[in-house]
């Protein structure tokens, strides 16, 4: 792998950026691999990244049945944090931030990691003592964290409505100021290079038909390229985990929701931070180009459809004039959906299953950005040892079984 | 924006009426001391959760606060039918493969 | 302590939802005019339409049968009954009778059969019936509610039930094209702030 | 300054109207009927903006919603609007409007000389590439990268405009009033049907209106005219002009956007600016037409070179040439027709450059028996110029137009103008989830299969003859309402010449060496950018756009997209058919925030509920909390008061005499039937079997995993009827809930359900003195203390009102709550509070309700609850029954591993230490305070108040295994440093025995 800098480009530039190399190889795929890593997405390929570079397995296989980054990884609206309210939520995402900070350089790859830092507001007496419980829940964890009042958010915030005497005037909010946005597409690219340069195949439009046993363990996979033979197969397929599941027989506790995002047309920074309101289900950010990226709640119905009813975005957008009444006369410019694969306990499945080499991580819902480096890096430690990291150990199947749940809707809430 | 027929009203009607209430034909247990925690945690939480055909309950929450049941395609959102609470659903995944290799099979002839 | 007394005169103890708009106009042609008609009786019966017995005693009391077509009503004299689904309906009854005509309903069930599976509530004080007229009605129902209310759609008799802005309601046509709204009591000051705002452009009558 | 470029006569503008305008500072005049790019044009505004990434100097490209370069900043303080495309703002008396980008201006660009010199080292992802070191300085880079994002300005001051929305029903949506559009509808409303046809410009027509060409002998812009005023005269057809359908759901619905005022002044005078109309149609034809690509050559974005469908546009509607001097550069026959606009103009056409090297249709015969050079074979490979084109460079090309095959020349001129062939309009077809599909035959992309209720007309479907869209057009319509029609036009359009499919002009350079051949205006995306791209394994289409910014832009690609997508499929060896399209998404055209969110803002973002009792609450100065949706009196501060002083008046009034309380927000379930019992039995987890009427019970309802879902109170009113009571904010749930289980699982049982919340007010009053308040008011029932027990019920008359009297404490004293019709609510609370002004009746709200029963250690569920505690988590086995035939819902639950462990969480009491603190809720509890961070936390604070009764603080929270931790000292370390201790406690602080409410 060529290393990207500043001189690189200068260099590049000289030759009229003839002679650049491919970021990653386009390979065919070998007929056997130690682990088939089943999606191309962010969480997918920071495992395989992680596997060969933290475990030295690099006989590994990422599948993709569209392109690489391609699902909820290019449809989210970006946010990172680690504000959550249990101990094994907050610490596993707290992780993940841990290894966001150093992200671009360790993957050679600018991905644009901004800790522009994280409100969530709180509209209601409830809401704020959850908010004083949650931050500090977070600050004995060592994750950083505030409780502002309104005049505070104000300060953060200098464009928010403040009024108290609006439908539901803001109380206050929790503040991590480590928490930002970062370049989602970058993060999947970046992630892409890094394995590759190890020796991972990434391999594109190659659809998983089948997944392959043989007396309850794992043989390999049947594609639209053939079949592909392994003993590990991990499947890090977010909203199509289910189907997954399906052909092994196997069904998850995770149902398949629209979830949609907007963009407004650019326009000059107005908001530097990320404002979130999960009582009024209004998410906003705004983006090194200016467009202000809004997220809405969840659709109701199960959806594989990669869009959702406009009510929802109505709601959204009528929380946010609310919230930001000179945001009125923005104009949206491109809304979309993705399919959010939803746990009962907002909390993911990073887990072993009942079959030999068969390996979930899913059950991420809304919020699974932020998570995947820190994701891509527990699951990859499970992969190699068949064994729990023991960050992600709280996060198996079982404990749909056991009822041990990690109710995080209070924190995850429809949030990103 | 889905648009739904109610089978008790009689009408289709905007989704903004109704509230999904999830998959259908999810029998609770007649014994529930009876069966193993797994069993349990399947009825509680484990869903099928297809990419297609899926049968599952709407609520006519601001209509005849109703339950009824819909055959619906999670990914075209193409509603095939709605019916009643206790009945059961003409249209499967199966019956719809079998129609599509009819009309296959008839384009062949 | 000493409290601030509102707004009572002697006698008048029944507020109604919208008790506190006063009738007015704020336009000399109003295209909306909103009329509350207040108090009356609200009951909500329930039983199987299916049975004769039930539907036979319900038909002797009310003097008309009870409608049993998904989103009809009938009406006869001060009396109407609202289908709301296949075994519940809503009988709105002259102001004051609804006790009498639901210990009538629970005698007659009773005489004709013992085992009769009805109910019968007084939801009187809980909703109220509004009557939006005017030449803005039909564009102001197109503002409040997602449901076609077309005269194609929504012929005279019909009921509805369905959103008004972010509330619900239970609408019937009547024979002067008017509407009839049944709002519940606690949205009734989120119904009227809705009502006055969608009604800028065509003018307001309260009648 | 006079209007340069404007015709003397003609087009459809109103010269009687004269309008004049500002533009970057300098006033201008248009005419009505101009829009503000052709009011530009025709003064000769030549720079109208800078681009995003090179700063380069733009001009106006088309003449709508395709638009890329125009910009503009529209209006002055709170009315400014950022960013609308200046081709489809309505000139009006006063407008101004400045560029969004550029500094000092857009004429004279500072940062130019960043493209200039930096440009070469800003290719497509070259962020990604650097930056990087060290990783904390990203944010300073970004601070500077910050500064030149955006286009546009937001004011900082709200919206003076209103929006609102309407749903619409229709049988036949009709979306572009075009050719086609206009025939489907006109045979649609001949039906009879429920019509709605809408087109985003401020007259119906589309081409028709810019166009030479006849309809059945007739001007066409006489026909449209025609066919408008017919639709305006059918009842059943509703004709919207700037109205533009921006988004298309699923089963047929619409979104489209009326601009009611934009067109008149900054603000509206009267009423909504816009407004969106919500339609919901049966059959919905697309005639949204097609837009004219671009060519890709060498500085095609210099000003002055423009679509020639614009071009033609601006001369037959507007009266404005935008220049002297034309070159004309075409692959297919349009662009004769535009040489011919021009020279009948009485401008120069240098030349039609034709890529064709045989080009033989109508329009080029017309060409050539005019007198115009046609310059077959050739194609313009670079254009001249600074801030305007001066020249245009052509070379012979091979037949396929891959190479250049000769010497090139200059041909002089002020204009270029470029028909590159046509793009279908297919974006609303796509919003459904269907994927547009390659037609070779029509170069283009055109709406793939779908399941909607489509039809497509004109040139949306490729047919892009004016005789073809009509014909389509009324076939469609007739289909649509499900008719027959035998009309058929004719437009004497037959005999056009093949197009030549060419998406990128070839150099003499390297795509790489050329001079910038630009794909994507707006985002300075360039064909060496794609190729870049390609060449760095973005293979796929959507990693392209997303590697290049390429139709990000608020365009959405319409101009650009297509020949982008053919540069990408030639680089990578493939057929555009291959490597595909990227998906459109609404909006088609960008849609005000405010219009979306209509009137559902302010007081009207969600209802407030309010009980019959409320304008009470309101005169006698209640602060409010919301509570769900409803807004409870929170507490009632007198003149002088601190919170905590009316606090604990309003307590010690209870603990001492009497206090009353609004309890009308409980839910309320009035529950028939033989069956209520053993369904009460089956999602309550107490037993119901026995309960006596005239009797009341406390219950605890849970979900199936055995958590607390919700409490309440119920009465057994007789042995088939009973009255639920359940939380304010989970009336509606609970409701869900039992009908749910009635529904699906037991319709055998003979239970009717009906919420009777607002039927009831509630006043609640609590106190020793409280039996004497309800005996001045009611004497046909005995209140004594033997004859009417605690949980007791009696139906009686109150104030002369029939009311429902609960002998039930939620405050740990004597308690009574006197439920009448709402209607009579207020009445009723001012008869007691007159009755009870004797011993001192002291109205109190939801905070001091939550200080009473906590000092009582009753729980609030939602707030010591969280969703993760079951019964005996909160100390509440005693509300379990443990031998209750069904089992009920949640209690399979309790044997789970990990829900019979004995170390869960605990609902236990908290008494500080200290007995002046009142610990905050929300303190996380820790047993060793001086454990370095990360700490073992235990449980959280739930609840916490002074009790003014107690002289102390009193607290509720969860421990882990708190029951069998009575009278530990736990910590609650603080934000702000102190760590507080607490004593682990039984919850009930006051009374224990409960000596008070069995009084």
């Amino acid at each position: 792998m060529k290393k990207y800098s500043g001189f690189s480009l200068f260099k590049h530039s000289l030759s009229h950026h003839e002679n650049w190399q491919a970021a990653w190889r386009s390979p065919q795929p070998k007929k056997q691999y130690d682990v088939i890593i089943v999606g191309g997405g962010g969480h997918g390929l920071a495992t395989a990244y992680y596997l060969a570079k933290v475990h030295g397995i690099t006989n590994v296989a990422v599948l993709e049945k569209g392109y690489l980054g391609g699902g909820n990884t290019a449809r989210n609206t970006t946010i990172v944090r680690s504000n959550y309210l249990w101990d094994e939520a907050s610490k596993l995402y707290d992780h993940s931030l841990d290894l966001w900070k150093d992200l671009s350089q360790d993957l050679n790859y600018n991905v644009m990691f901004s800790q522009r830092g994280v409100l969530n507001l709180g509209h209601n007496l409830q809401d704020m003592r959850d908010i004083e419980r949650r931050v500090n829940a977070n600050r004995l964890n060592g994750i950083d964290g505030v409780v502002l009042n309104t005049a505070e958010v104000k300060e953060i915030v200098p464009v928010i409505n403040d009024s108290q005497d609006i439908r539901y005037p803001v109380l206050g909010a929790s503040w991590q100021a480590t928490g930002g946005v970062a370049r989602h597409d970058a993060v999947a690219w970046g992630f892409a290079r890094g394995a590759d340069s190890f020796g991972v195949d990434l391999i594109q439009q190659c659809e998983v038909t089948d997944i392959v046993t043989e007396e309850g363990a794992i043989v390999g996979v049947q594609t639209t390229q053939g079949f592909i033979g392994a003993n590990k197969v991990a499947c890090v397929t977010a909203g199509n985990s289910g189907v997954m599941a399906a052909m092994v027989g196997l069904r998850l506790p995770i149902e398949s929701r629209p979830l949609q995002a907007l963009v407004s047309e650019p326009v000059k920074p107005i908001i530097d931070t990320v404002v979130m309101s999960n009582a009024v289900h209004a998410y906003v950010s705004q983006s090194d180009k200016g467009d202000l990226v809004i997220g809405a709640g969840t659709d109701s119905y199960n959806g594989y459809g990669q869009r959702g009813s406009f009510h929802v975005v109505e709601h959204t957008l009528s929380a946010i004039c609310e919230l930001f009444p000179m945001f009125s006369r923005v104009r949206m410019n491109r809304a979309w959906g993705g399919v959010v694969d939803t746990c009962p306990d907002a909390c993911p499945i990073v887990s072993k299953t009942s079959i030999k080499g068969l390996y979930f991580n899913c059950g991420w819902g809304t919020g699974g950005f932020k998570a995947t480096p820190g994701s891509g890096h527990v699951f990859a430690h499970t992969l190699a040892h068949d064994e729990a990291h023991p960050l992600a150990a709280p996060f198996s199947l079982d404990r749909f079984n056991t009822g041990h749940l990690i109710d995080e809707h209070g924190a995850a809430g429809v949030a990103h | 924006m889905h648009h739904i027929y109610c089978p008790y009203c009689e009408e289709t009607r905007e989704e903004e009426e109704y509230s999904y209430t999830g998959e259908a034909h999810i029998e609770r247990p007649k014994d529930p001391a009876s069966i193993t925690d797994e069993a349990w945690g399947d009825y509680l939480f484990f869903r099928s959760n297809p990419r297609g055909i899926h049968h599952e309950m709407w609520f006519h929450a601001a209509g005849c606060r109703r339950y009824f049941n819909a055959t619906r395609d999670t990914h075209s959102y193409q509603i095939h039918e709605t019916y009643k609470m206790g009945e059961l659903p003409t249209i499967t995944a199966k019956t719809i493969a079998a129609d599509t290799l009819a009309a296959q099979q008839g384009d062949a002839s | 302590m000493t409290s601030v007394s509102t707004n009572f005169s002697a006698g008048d103890m029944m507020e109604s939802p919208l008790h506190h708009h006063v009738a007015h106009t704020n336009h000399s042609d109003a295209g909306i005019v909103m009329k509350e008609d207040k108090f009356r009786g609200h009951l909500n019966l329930r039983g199987n339409p299916e049975d004769t017995a039930f539907t036979s005693a319900v038909e002797s009391v009310l003097g008309v049968a009870l409608p049993i077509t998904a989103n009809t009503s009938v009406r006869s004299g001060d009396t109407v009954a609202y289908w709301l689904c296949p075994n519940e309906w809503l009988l709105i009854v002259a102001s004051g009778t609804q006790g009498q005509v639901e210990a009538d309903l629970r005698l007659a069930v009773a005489n004709k059969g013992a085992d009769q599976h009805i109910a019968i509530t007084d939801i009187s004080s809980g909703q109220t019936l509004v009557n939006l007229s005017g030449s803005g009605v039909a564009e102001l129902l197109q503002k409040s509610t997602v449901y076609d209310c077309h005269v194609s759609n929504f012929p005279v008799g019909k009921v509805v039930q369905t959103t008004f802005a972010k509330t619900g309601t239970t609408m019937c046509k009547l024979e002067d094209g008017s509407m009839d709204l049944v709002i519940r009591r606690s949205f009734s000051d989120y119904f009227f702030l809705w009502l006055q705002d969608a009604s800028e452009e065509y003018g307001l009558q309260i009648a | 300054m006079s209007q340069v470029n404007r015709l003397a006569t003609g087009g459809r503008i109103d010269r009687a109207k004269p309008m004049s305008f500002t533009f970057n500072g300098k006033t201008y005049q248009g005419f009505d009927g101009d829009t503000l790019a052709s009011a530009m044009l025709a003064n000769g505004v030549g720079i109208v903006g800078r681009s995003f990434k090179y700063s380069r100097a733009r001009g106006i490209l088309g003449h709508g919603a395709e638009e890329p370069n125009a910009l503009m900043q529209l209006h002055k303080g709170n009315a400014t609007v950022p960013n609308p495309r200046a081709t489809q703002v309505e000139l009006f008396d006063g407008l101004t409007a400045t560029s969004t980008n550029g500094w000092p201006n857009a004429e004279f660009d500072i940062m130019q000389w960043v493209g200039i010199i930096g440009g070469k080292l800003m290719p497509p992802g070259f962020y990604y590439k650097t930056f990087m070191a060290p990783q904390k300085m990203w944010m300073t880079y970004e601070k500077f990268i910050r500064k030149a994002a955006g286009f546009g300005k937001l004011s900082l001051e709200p919206d003076p405009d209103t929006y609102d929305k309407l749903n619409v029903h229709c049988d036949v949506m009709v979306v572009g009033a075009g050719p086609a559009g206009l025939a489907a509808a006109l045979e649609a409303g001949r039906s009879g049907k429920r019509v709605i046809i809408v087109d985003e410009q401020n007259e119906f027509g589309g081409t028709l209106l810019g166009s030479k060409q006849t309809v059945d002998g007739v001007d066409a812009a006489a026909w449209a005219e025609q066919a408008t005023s017919e639709l305006a005269g059918m009842a059943n057809v509703t004709a919207m002009p700037r109205t533009t359908a921006f988004g298309y759901y699923d089963h047929n619905f619409l979104c489209a956007l009326e601009r009611r005022t934009d067109h008149i002044g900054p603000v509206a005078l009267a009423g909504t600016r816009q407004r969106v109309h919500r339609i919901r149609a049966h059959q919905v034809v697309l005639a949204t037409g097609a837009i004219e690509r671009p060519l890709v050559f060498g500085n095609n974005d210099l000003p002055g070179i423009m679509l020639a469908n614009s071009v033609s546009t601006y001369i037959n509607r507007y009266a404005v040439v935008p220049g002297q001097r034309c070159v004309v550069m075409t692959t297919n026959d349009s662009g004769y027709q535009t040489a011919l606009d021009i020279q009948s103009a009485g401008r120069t056409v240098v030349a039609v450059v034709d890529s064709r090297h045989a080009p033989d249709g109508r329009l080029v015969e017309a060409a050539k028996v005019a007198g115009i050079q046609v310059m077959a074979g050739h194609g313009v490979i670079e254009a001249q110029g600074g801030k305007k084109v001066t020249g245009a460079i052509v070379a012979p090309l091979d037949e396929a137009g891959d190479k250049v095959t000769g010497a090139g020349k200059t041909l002089s001129c002020d204009l270029i103008a470029v028909a590159g062939g046509w793009s279908p309009v297919v974006h609303l077809s796509c919003h459904t989830g269907s994927r547009p599909v390659w037609q070779e035959d029509v170069a283009g992309f055109v709406p793939g299969p779908t399941i909607q209720n489509q039809h497509l007309a004109g040139a949306v479907a490729g047919e892009y003859g004016l005789s073809q869209a009509l014909n389509a057009g009324i076939q469609a319509g007739a289909t649509a309402a499900g008719t027959e029609c035998a009309q058929v036009f004719n437009c004497g359009d037959e005999s056009e010449g093949a197009a030549q499919a060419l998406y990128l002009v070839p150099h003499t350079k390297p795509i790489s060496r050329a001079p910038k051949q630009f794909v994507d205006f707006q985002n300075d995306v360039t064909a060496a950018g794609i190729e870049l791209a390609a060449r760095e394994g973005f293979q796929s289409i959507e990693h392209v756009k997303r590697y290049t910014a390429m139709g990000f832009g608020t365009d959405q690609g319409k101009t650009g997209n297509v020949n982008g997508m053919a540069i990408v499929a030639k680089a990578l060896n493939k057929s555009i058919a291959e490597t595909g399209t990227t998906i459109f998404r609404p909006a088609y055209t960008p849609v005000t925030f405010g219009a979306i969110g209509g009137r559902d803002i302010g007081v009207l973002l969600d209802p407030a509920r309010h009980t019959a009792m409320h304008p009470w609450h309101v005169a006698n100065g209640a602060e409010f909390e919301n509570v769900g949706q409803w807004k409870r009196p929170w507490y009632f501060p007198q003149a002088g008061e601190t919170m905590q002083q009316t606090l604990n008046r309003e307590c010690l009034a209870v603990r001492n005499s009497v206090g009353m309380l609004d309890a009308s927000t409980l839910g309320k379930i009035d529950i028939q039937g033989k069956d209520a019992r053993e369904f009460l039995n089956r999602v309550y987890t107490n037993a119901w079997t026995k309960l006596a009427p005239g009797k009341c019970r406390y219950g605890l309802m849970l979900k199936e995993d055995g958590m607390i879902f919700d409490d309440g109170v119920t009465a057994c009113l007789s042995d088939h009827h009973f009255l639920m009571t359940t939380t304010s904010g989970g009336a509606a749930a609970v409701l869900a809930w039992l009908e749910l289980w009635h529904q699906t699982e037991w319709p055998e049982l003979d239970v009717y359900f009906t919420s009777v919340t607002d039927q009831w007010a509630t006043c609640s009053f609590a106190g020793p003195n409280s039996r004497k308040v309800l005996e001045k008011l009611c004497t046909d029932v005995d209140l004594s203390a033997e004859a009417m027990k605690f949980m007791d019920y009696r139906e009686g008359t109150v104030a002369g009102i029939k009311s429902r009297i609960f002998r039930i404490s939620f405050t740990g004293e004597l308690s009574f709550e006197v439920n009448v019709p709402a209607d009579q609510g207020h009445y009723m609370w001012q008869k007691l509070m007159e009755a009870g002004e004797e011993f001192g009746i002291t109205p109190y709200g939801t905070e001091s309700m939550h200080v009473l029963r906590a000092e009582k250690g009753f729980i609030i569920a939602g707030q010591d609850t969280d969703g993760s505690m079951t019964p005996y988590d909160c100390l509440m086995g005693w509300a379990v029954g443990k031998t209750k035939t069904f089992s009920f819902l949640g209690e399979r639950s309790f044997t789970r591993p990990d829900t019979a462990r004995a170390d869960r969480k605990q609902l236990v009491g908290l008494k500080p230490k200290d007995p002046t603190v009142v610990i905050p809720e929300g303190s996380q509890i820790v047993m060793d305070p001086n454990q370095p961070i990360p700490m073992d936390m235990m449980g959280h604070v739930t609840s916490s108040y002074w009790s003014e009764c107690l002289g102390h603080g009193i607290a509720m929270g969860t421990v882990k295994g708190g029951l069998a931790r009575m009278g530990e000292t736990v910590y609650c370390p603080l934000a702000d440093g102190r760590v507080l201790a607490a004593e682990i406690c039984s919850p009930v602080f006051y009374d224990p025995k409960g000596d008070h409410h069995h009084d």
